[in-house]
């Protein structure tokens, strides 16, 4: 089956982003395949390459980029969250005139539209929350 | 950000909502999510149900915590050809609310109803 | 010595207001704030509740949060007093300590 | 035409599952995850809901987050099945839609 | 992280713990604040009340969710001089819990007197 | 009075951080002193200069910004939170070898005994979060 995820909360405050990996390794492992990860919300917050975790914790955002490079997952943060929260790309930064970019490999900033489209093509959209 | 879908799938998306307005943006961000999606042409219903019978709550009025009033955009959803909007009866009553509290038109539903009206849907977002 | 304890989240959708309400002395004092404040307009089905609670607490709900919310025309539940944020303060201060029920 | 329903919070501090408890078909199935785990423990005081929830309702529990919470070697309220994340993307793909209350 | 205070006044701290460990990141905040605030030398306490009592259960294994297992860490404090671990005798009982399912030793007290308990301190943090 | 706040929530998701700015507001317009607010958790994201909220919306992290600037609040954003969340000065750039800094004006990353200190110094501690 072709399988989406809704992320909508940020790494490390709530299980929400965890239960939400650990659900995607799952559904690869039993042969279907996981399309897109929409992170909406302070989801978007899973996508920074700035986190410096403790040495011996998780690394919420490695382990998301790892899926993608791995496995072709596509991890999508939804622009307007982003501009909310501080998360920026090339395109952002040019926009908006910051100085900084700190999206993390593997993910891609896009519309609303994305998490429409995810409902739309997959068999199942399956939302982790708080 | 415009978007465009051709992919000729008609679905039935349900978005429901549960929570108060503004302690959380989840309500906001349910009908920022409507409204894109109504692009797409699917098939859209709106559900309040719980403490999200809030949001339709008429005279809100956000000045005093320099929130934007999200809540006129209720109105506008007409235009984009959402027009099923369903409240539940029972989260009215237990709030003391009628349905002329409301912003907008709606279909007063029993809770009885809502597990069927749930399990007609393709896609559930849950805000 | 007492204590200030406020609740942010509405009692339909955490159990947070009763689970203050059943630990708090007598003298201390509740503030609603936030999504909390729904139950403080009349004719709820928590209105019971509040009412017997304001027989030994004094309970206290943020109009701005009201407003906001579209009941700052309704009538409160018997024993709320309306306060703004500087009101809020004044609480703050009047108080020993704050508790918030998080 | 069956409806997975997940809920992610403890009873005693949301009422989610109260909540999805009173709205949901007969046939419909409810998976606990995260801390809404700790009710699935036999001996707590929402085990009674819980049973009369098993009559009509097929009843899951995340095992991992079970573990997580000291509560794997407990026995269940009558009625539940513990299912890994495996057994998890299972019930995701045997219902025809999901339904996470939040 | 090494943190000195040399002002010289004691204040009562007390933190309140109301929630299940790893379904969010407070319960392990609460902890790490408890262990840093030690070498403030102040009067500490640790309540766990409602779901908080679950952060003390024996046995919590978070292999599976690749999680840090926090709960040995509640055996450091003793070494920290944080003594003062109170459990609401009622929060056990709603969840079927008793004091042998704990990691560590507590004082269990009945619900009328938690109030007792928090009007006594200076600064209440809560997670 | 000496008040001091402690903000557990990040910006936009939660009313926490909008909360507290009221308050904080009010007690300096009542005369009190707002000696520090401690951001703690995903608070810590209120300090990110990256962000870019829609135009007819509030700024939240520029009117912390200001408060600093104008009474002289301290704005503490808790270093392992930071690490976690990814919000990054000058310091942990270099020690996390990261390539941004996005610590907006006026806040400064510190450690979790700053929130102590103002438990013990202030006369009230005023926690919001969700």
């Amino acid at each position: 089956m072709k399988i989406s995820i809704l992320v909508n909360e940020g790494p490390y405050q709530h299980q929400a982003s965890d239960s939400a990996y650990q659900f995607c390794v799952a559904a690869i492992d039993s042969g279907h395949e996981v399309s897109r990860v929409f992170f909406y919300h302070d989801g978007v917050n899973n996508g920074t390459n700035l986190t410096t975790p403790p040495q011996d914790d998780r690394h919420i955002q490695k382990r998301w980029s790892a899926l993608a490079e791995s496995n072709g997952v596509d991890l999508v943060l939804c622009v307007a969250a982003c501009q909310r929260r501080g998360i920026v790309d090339e395109g952002e930064r040019d926009r908006n005139k910051k100085d900084a970019i700190n999206v993390a490999d593997g993910f891609r900033i896009s519309g609303l539209g994305q998490l429409i489209e995810a409902g739309i093509e997959s068999d199942r959209l399956v939302t982790f929350g708080d | 950000m415009e978007e465009e879908y051709a992919g000729g799938v008609e679905k039935k998306f349900i978005y429901i909502n549960r929570r108060a307005p503004h302690g959380t943006v989840y309500p906001l961000e349910s009908l920022e999510t409507v409204l894109i999606g109504a692009a797409f042409d699917q098939d859209v219903s709106m559900l309040f149900i719980d403490d999200g019978v809030y949001q339709l709550k008429k005279d809100q009025s956000t000045e005093s915590i320099e929130f934007k009033n999200f809540a006129k955009a209720f109105r506008a959803l007409e235009m984009y050809d959402v027009e099923k909007l369903f409240v539940e009866a029972e989260s009215l009553q237990e709030r003391g609310l009628v349905e002329d509290d409301l912003l907008v038109d709606v279909e007063v539903i029993a809770r009885a109803k809502v597990s069927e009206l749930i399990d007609q849907q393709d896609v559930v977002l849950s805000f | 010595m007492s204590t200030l304890n406020i609740v942010n989240k509405s009692p339909f959708e955490k159990r947070t207001l009763d689970q203050c309400l059943s630990r708090i002395a007598a003298g201390d004092a509740v503030l609603l704030i936030e999504d909390a404040v729904v139950v403080a307009a009349a004719g709820t089905s928590y209105e019971t509740e509040l009412k017997s609670a304001s027989a030994s607490h004094k309970l206290y709900v943020l109009s701005p949060d009201l407003e906001a919310r579209g009941l700052a025309e309704r009538s409160l539940v018997d024993g709320f007093s309306c306060v703004d944020y500087k009101g809020f303060v004044a609480l703050v201060t009047e108080h020993d300590r704050v508790h918030s029920w998080l």
